[in-house]
C-alpha cells in the first residue's frame, strides 16, 4: 500500500480573543494519496485557510500532527525542515498579492530554489525558470517582466510555476482560482490538472465553490466551524450527501434549470 | 468605569517612559561641568564655604539617592533651588507658565482653526483653484521657521505699523483683565501667529489628504446614492471620519510646537518657560534646564498618550476591542 | 420606465462603453452579466449619474422621460435615493465605519422625507424586518464591524430600498458573499421586486446567479452589448461565441441542470 | 512618464542650492570674510547683491557659505538619524511581540526630546557647536524614521508574497532585505526630503539661539539673529538668510511630494 503523500492526524488551533477561546481547526483528521487532488470545502470562518497555514508550517498548530511523505514536519530540525520544504509549496488566492511588485518574474519564480544549495545557477536557472513559464502556458522571455505587467490569470500562472520549480510532490492552492473571472478559473483548474498528471503531484485545493470542487476534485471534505463533518469521494459526496450541511451547500448553488422568477422554488 | 486593561497597559508605558527620560535628563545634567556651589558663591569664594553649601544642598550624597530624591520633589511639587535666582524652581516655572501656556494654546486654536477648514475645503476643491492655492500656502508655511516669521511681523506689524509691542510682556496685571490684561492679549498676538503659522501649514496638508483618503472610500458612494449632495456627504461622512488622523497628527506636533515656543518667546522677549530655559543654559543654572526640559518631556508624553486613548475612543471599531 | 440609447463612456481616451441601448420595465428583472472590464459596474454609476469628474458620457439615459445625463446636479439628487436605489459589491466597505447601521438607513428618509428621527426610527425597524435581520431592535444601533458580511449587506438593501425606489441597481450583490447567505440574498432581492414591484439591475460575472431571477439578460463585453434578451432563450440558445465561453466557464454541474430542463 | 511638476521644481531648487554650498567651497563674490567698516549695513546695490552685513561683510557670499553648513548638518543629521530610525523600526516590524513594544517604548522616549530641548541639554554637557547640532536633530530623526518605516513594513509583513518566501526558507532577515525594505524604500525616500527640510529649519533655529556651530563658521541662523539688532536701520538683512532658509526647504518638500507622486500615483494632486 503506498504510503500517504499527506496525513493530518487530530489538528486543533486555538485562538485567544478577549477572555475565551476561538476553537479555528477543532481535531481534524484527513489523508491525501499521492497524485491524488482533495479538495476542502468551506464556507468563510470554517477554518480551511488555517487548516493550509498549518499543512504548510507556517503556523504551528495548539495539538495533532502533520506528515509530509512520511515525516512529521512540525519535528523536524530548522535544517530538515528546510530540505523537507522542498516537497511542498503553496499557491495564494490574491494574483496581486502574491508576487513581489518590486522583483522581476524570473527571479520571483526561483525564489524557493534557496532551499536547495546545489540548486542550478546562472544560465541554468534561466533555462529552468524558462522552461517552467512554458509549462505553465507563458513563454520564457517573460522572466525579465515585472509582475505589474501581467493580467490576474496570468500571475497566478507565475505563482504556481513558482510552486513547482523544486519540484515539491505536495501543492496546497489557497482559494486559487477565487480571484478570477470564470473563464480565467477554467484554464487554470486545467493547468493544475494537467500539471498533476505530468508532474505527479498531489494538490490540497482548498476553495468555497463546490462547481470547481465538481471539476478538479478525486475525493472531497467538507469543513465547518473547525471541524470536518463529511468528508469521501467527490462523486459520492456531491451525488448523495450524508450531512445535512453538505446538502444545503449543494442547494445554494446557482443552478440554471429555474430560469426567470415564475418557477423560482419559494425559500423554504 | 474600572480602566480595561489595555489603558491600563498604556498609561503604565507612559509612565515607564517618563520614567526614563527623567532618568535620561538628569544623567546628562550630572555629566555636564560646572559646580552649583561655585555658581551660587562666585569662583572666588573659600573652599570650606563651598564644602558647607554644598553639603547643605545634598550634593555629595550618591547619585541614586540624588536622582529619587529630585524625583520625589517633582512629585510634591519641590524641584530645588535656582543656582542663580536662589528662588524654588516650581515657581520660577509657574510663573513662567502664565506666558508659555496662553502663547501655545492661542497657536494652536489660530492654527486649527484656519487649517481644518482650509484642508477640507482645498480637498473638496481638489485640483481646481481653491485648492492650488491652499498647497501653495501650505508648501509655504511649512518652508518659513517660525522665528523668522516673528522678525517679519515685528517689522512690518510693530516698527512699520505699531499695532502691536515690539516685544516684551506687561503681565496680566493683578486681578481680571482690565487694560493689563489686553495688554498681555497683544503682547501675545505676533508671537502666537508666528507660532501657529507652520503648525496651521502642516495641519492643512494633513487634513487635506485625510479628506481626500476618505472621500475615495466606498461608503461616501453609498451616501452619495442615497441622495445626498457633494457638500451634504463631504461634512456628514467624510468630515467625521478624516478627524481621526488629523487629532493624531496634532499630537505628533507637539514637540514642534514647544520647539517653537523657546524660539518665538526669544525673538519677542516673551519671559515665558522657553527663554528660562535657555538663560538658565546660559548661566549654567542646571537645576533650572534640568525641571524644564523634564516638563517639556512630560507634556509631549501626556498628549500622545492622550491623542492614543482618544483615537481608540472615537473609532468605534478600536473601542470595540478595548 | 428606463430606456438606455447609444450610450458611449470614455475616461480620457479609454473607451469604457460604446454604444449600450436597453429598456427596463416596472416589476421586471435585468440581468448584466460580464467579466472585469467589461463596463457593467460604469453603465450602473452611469444611471446613478455618479460618474467620476474624468469621465465623459454620451448617448441618453431616459427615466419616466427625462435625461439622466443633461438633469441638474440638484434634481439628480432629488433622484438618487428616492426613485433610484443602489446595492453595492463589498459590505465591508460600503457602510459608514463611524457610523450605527439604523442612522444609516434612516438618513435617505429623513432627507428625502422630512420624516422626525422617531419617525424614520420606526420605518428603519419595519425595513431591518423586510430584509430579515433577526432581533432588529438590538441591532439597529450597532456599528457596521459588529455585523456579518450577509447583515452588512442587507442593511445596504434595507438603505436602497428605504425610500421604496421604482428602480434598484444592485451591482454584484452577491459576489463578496459565502454560498449560502448568497442564495438568501438573492431570494429576498427577488421577493421585495415582486412585492413593491420595483425594477431590478442585477449585475454579476456569474451567470448562474442571473439565471436565479432575472427575467433578461444583456451581455456585455469591453464595453460592448454583444447579446440581449430573455434570459431562457439567452442560455438555452445563445447567439453569440462569448456568450457561449461564458456558459462554457460555468462548472459542468451548473451546466448540466439546463440540459435535462424541458 | 510625465515627472510630475513639483518634483521638477523641487528638485531644481535643491540643485541650485547644494550647488551654491559646493561651489562656495572654492569661489564666492567676495570674501564672506573680509570686512569694510565704510561700507556697513548697505542695501543690496550692484556690487553687493545682497547688501552688506554690520560689519561690512557681502550679505551674498556669507548666504552661500552659509548654505555649506545648513545644508552639511542637516543631511548629515537626517542620515543617520533616517538609517538608525529605519532599522529600528523595520526589527521592531520583523521581530513584533517584545521587542517591538521595546523599540516603540525607546522611541517615545526619544520623541520627547525635540532638537531644541536636546540641544540645550547637550549644550550643557558639551556645549555649542555642530557635532551639539547633528546629534540633537539626528536623535529626534530616529523616532519620526521609526514610525513610519515600521508602520509601512508591517504592511508589507502581511502580504502574500512573504509567505511564499517564508515557505522558501528564508529567515527574517533574509525577508527584510529582500522584500520589506525594497518596497519601503520610496515612502524613506520621500520622508528623506522632507525631514532633511526640517532639519534645515531646526538648525536655523539652534544657531538663532546660539546653540548651533560657532562663529565664525557662517550659518543662516545667527545672520538672522544678529540681523534682530538693525531691523529698524536695515531691513534687507533680516530678508536675505530667511528667505535662503525657505526656499531650501521649500525646494525639499517639493522634491518629497514630487517623489511621493511619481511612487503613488493614486494620490497624485494637481500644482
Amino acid at each position: 500500500m503506498t504510503q500517504p503523500l499527506l496525513q493530518v492526524s487530530r489538528l486543533s488551533r486555538h485562538f485567544p480573543l478577549g477572555q475565551g477561546m476561538v476553537r479555528a481547526l477543532d481535531d481534524v483528521s484527513l489523508t491525501l494519496m499521492p497524485e491524488q487532488i482533495l479538495g476542502v470545502v468551506g464556507e468563510s470562518g470554517s477554518g480551511k485557510s488555517t487548516l493550509a497555514r498549518i499543512v504548510m508550517g507556517l503556523d504551528r498548530p495548539t495539538s495533532g500532527s502533520v506528515r509530509i511523505a512520511g515525516r512529521d514536519i512540525f519535528a523536524l530540525s530548522p535544517r530538515h525542515l528546510r530540505q523537507a520544504r522542498r516537497d511542498f509549496q503553496m499557491v495564494f488566492q490574491d494574483p496581486y498579492g502574491s508576487l513581489d511588485p518590486r522583483h522581476r518574474v524570473g527571479r520571483i519564480i526561483a525564489e524557493p530554489l534557496h532551499l536547495d544549495t546545489t540548486a542550478p545557477k546562472g544560465r541554468d536557472r534561466r533555462d529552468l525558470v524558462g522552461r517552467l513559464l512554458r509549462d505553465v502556458g507563458l513563454d520564457a522571455a517573460d522572466q525579465d517582466r515585472f509582475p505589474h505587467e501581467f493580467s490576474g490569470g496570468q500571475r497566478q500562472r507565475i505563482a504556481i510555476a513558482r510552486a513547482l520549480i523544486t519540484k515539491p510532490r505536495l501543492l496546497v492552492a489557497d482559494e486559487a482560482t477565487s480571484a478570477l473571472d470564470l473563464t480565467v478559473q477554467k484554464q487554470i483548474l486545467r493547468l493544475i490538472l494537467d500539471l498533476r498528471d505530468e508532474h505527479g503531484i498531489g494538490v490540497l485545493f482548498i476553495t468555497h465553490n463546490l462547481g470547481v470542487v465538481d471539476q478538479i476534485c478525486d475525493s472531497v471534505a467538507v469543513m465547518k466551524d473547525g471541524r470536518i463533518v463529511e468528508s469521501g469521494p467527490m462523486r459520492q459526496v456531491m451525488d448523495h450527501p450524508a450531512e445535512p450541511y453538505t446538502r444545503r451547500l449543494l442547494e445554494a448553488e446557482p443552478r440554471l434549470d429555474v430560469i426567470g422568477r415564475k418557477v423560482r422554488p419559494k425559500p423554504s | 468605569m474600572t480602566p480595561s486593561p489595555s489603558r491600563i497597559r498604556r498609561l503604565a508605558g507612559a509612565a515607564l517612559m517618563l520614567l526614563v527620560t527623567s532618568l535620561v535628563i538628569f544623567l546628562l545634567i550630572e555629566a555636564a561641568p560646572g559646580d552649583p556651589a561655585e555658581i551660587m558663591l562666585g569662583t572666588s569664594a573659600q573652599a570650606d564655604t563651598l564644602a558647607a553649601l554644598r553639603d547643605q544642598l545634598g550634593l555629595d550624597r550618591p547619585l541614586m539617592v540624588r536622582y529619587l530624591a529630585w524625583l520625589g520633589g517633582v512629585v510634591t511639587g519641590n524641584m530645588g533651588q535656582s543656582y542663580t535666582y536662589g528662588v524654588p524652581v516650581a515657581g520660577l516655572i509657574a510663573e513662567r507658565m502664565l506666558v508659555t501656556l496662553p502663547l501655545t494654546l492661542m497657536a494652536t486654536l489660530l492654527a486649527v482653526g484656519v487649517s481644518v477648514p482650509l484642508g477640507v475645503m482645498a480637498a473638496a476643491r481638489q485640483g481646481r483653484a481653491g485648492d492650488g492655492l491652499a498647497t501653495v500656502f501650505a508648501q509655504m508655511g511649512i518652508a518659513v521657521p517660525n522665528f523668522w516669521i516673528g522678525l517679519l511681523l515685528i517689522l512690518v506689524f510693530a516698527l512699520k505699523l505699531g499695532w502691536f509691542p515690539v516685544g516684551g510682556f506687561p503681565g496680566w496685571g493683578d486681578a481680571g483683565w482690565g487694560d493689563a490684561g489686553w495688554g498681555a492679549i497683544s503682547a501675545l498676538i505676533l508671537p502666537a501667529v508666528a507660532l501657529a503659522i507652520p503648525q496651521a501649514a502642516v495641519l492643512t496638508r494633513v487634513t487635506r489628504a485625510a479628506v481626500l483618503d476618505v472621500a475615495a472610500e466606498d461608503f461616501i458612494r453609498t451616501a452619495r446614492a442615497k441622495g445626498l449632495s457633494r457638500h451634504r456627504a463631504l461634512w456628514r461622512h467624510t468630515v467625521p471620519n478624516a478627524l481621526l488622523p488629523v487629532v493624531t497628527m496634532l499630537g505628533l506636533q507637539i514637540p514642534f510646537l514647544i520647539s517653537g515656543a523657546v524660539l518665538v518667546e526669544n525673538v519677542f522677549s516673551l519671559p515665558g518657560i522657553g527663554t528660562l530655559a535657555y538663560q538658565a543654559l546660559s548661566q549654567r543654572d542646571l537645576i533650572v534646564v534640568q525641571n524644564v526640559v523634564l516638563l517639556f518631556a512630560a507634556i509631549v508624553l501626556a498628549v500622545n498618550a492622550g491623542t492614543d486613548a482618544l483615537y481608540a475612543r472615537l473609532d468605534p471599531r478600536l473601542k470595540a476591542r478595548q | 420606465m428606463l430606456s438606455i440609447r447609444n450610450l458611449r463612456v470614455t475616461f480620457g481616451e479609454r473607451p469604457a462603453l460604446n454604444g449600450i441601448d436597453l429598456s427596463l420595465a416596472r416589476g421586471r428583472t435585468l440581468g448584466v452579466v460580464g467579466e472585469s472590464g467589461s463596463g457593467k459596474s460604469v453603465m450602473a454609476l452611469a444611471v446613478m449619474g455618479l460618474l467620476p469628474r474624468t469621465a465623459r458620457a454620451t448617448g441618453r439615459i431616459g427615466f419616466d422621460g427625462r435625461d439622466i445625463l443633461t438633469m441638474p446636479e440638484r434634481d439628480l439628487c432629488a433622484l438618487r435615493g428616492n426613485r433610484i436605489g443602489m446595492i453595492f459589491q463589498e459590505p465591508m466597505t460600503a457602510l459608514n465605519p463611524a457610523m450605527r447601521i439604523g442612522a444609516q438607513i434612516a438618513e435617505g428618509l429623513i432627507l428625502h422625507q422630512g420624516l422626525s428621527r422617531r419617525d424614520a426610527r420606526a420605518k428603519v425597524m419595519h425595513l431591518l424586518d423586510m430584509v430579515r435581520i433577526p432581533r432588529a431592535a438590538e441591532r439597529i444601533d450597532s456599528f457596521p464591524h459588529e455585523l456579518s458580511g450577509g447583515q452588512r449587506q442587507r442593511v445596504g438593501i434595507a438603505i436602497a430600498l428605504a425610500l421604496t425606489p421604482d428602480l434598484l441597481i444592485a451591482d454584484e450583490p452577491t459576489t463578496a458573499l459565502d454560498v449560502t447567505v448568497q442564495a438568501q440574498i438573492l431570494d429576498i432581492l427577488d421577493d421585495l421586486v415582486a412585492e413593491l414591484g420595483i425594477a431590478l439591475m442585477l449585475i454579476s460575472h456569474d451567470l448562474g446567479v442571473i439565471a436565479r431571477i432575472a427575467d433578461d439578460t444583456l451581455v456585455l463585453y469591453r464595453g460592448t452589448l454583444i447579446e440581449q434578451g430573455p434570459t431562457e432563450r439567452v442560455l438555452r440558445r445563445p447567439g453569440h461565441d462569448y456568450t457561449r465561453t461564458l456558459l462554457d466557464a460555468l462548472p459542468p454541474r451548473v451546466r448540466a441542470t439546463l440540459r435535462d430542463a424541458p | 512618464m510625465r515627472l510630475p511638476k513639483s518634483l521638477i521644481l523641487g528638485a531644481a531648487i535643491t540643485a541650485i542650492m547644494v550647488g551654491a554650498a559646493v561651489l562656495s567651497r572654492v569661489w564666492t563674490p567676495a570674501d564672506p570674510t573680509a570686512m569694510n567698516i565704510v561700507a556697513r549695513l548697505q542695501a543690496p546695490d550692484a556690487a553687493h547683491w545682497f547688501g552688506t552685513d554690520p560689519i561690512g561683510r557681502d550679505v551674498l557670499s556669507i548666504i552661500m557659505a552659509g548654505a555649506w553648513t545648513s545644508l552639511g548638518i542637516a543631511m548629515l543629521a537626517t542620515a543617520i538619524g533616517g538609517a538608525a530610525g529605519t532599522l529600528l523600526g523595520v526589527t521592531a516590524a520583523a521581530r513584533g511581540g517584545r521587542a517591538e513594544r521595546l523599540v516603540m517604548g525607546f522611541n517615545g522616549v526619544l520623541f520627547a526630546f525635540p532638537p531644541i530641548l536636546s540641544a540645550i541639554l547637550l549644550g550643557a554637557l558639551m556645549g555649542p557647536g555642530a557635532v551639539t547640532a547633528i546629534t540633537a536633530i539626528g536623535v529626534f530623526m530616529v523616532p519620526v524614521f521609526a514610525r513610519i518605516s515600521r508602520a509601512a513594513a508591517i504592511q508589507i509583513w502581511a502580504r502574500d508574497y512573504i509567505s511564499a518566501a517564508r515557505m522558501a526558507g528564508k529567515n527574517d532577515i533574509r525577508i527584510t532585505a529582500e522584500h520589506v525594505l525594497p518596497n519601503i524604500l520610496p515612502q524613506i525616500i520621500v520622508q528623506l526630503a522632507i525631514q532633511t527640510g526640517l532639519a534645515i529649519l531646526s538648525e536655523a533655529g539652534l544657531s538663532f539661539l546660539g546653540m548651533g556651530v560657532s562663529p565664525p563658521t557662517p550659518s543662516w541662523g545667527r545672520m538672522l539673529s544678529e540681523s534682530q539688532t538693525y531691523l529698524a536701520a536695515a531691513p534687507h538683512l533680516v530678508l536675505a538668510p530667511g528667505l535662503a532658509i525657505a526656499v531650501t526647504v521649500l525646494g525639499l518638500n517639493l522634491l518629497g511630494d514630487g517623489l511621493r507622486d511619481l511612487t503613488d500615483p493614486r494620490r497624485g494632486q494637481a500644482g
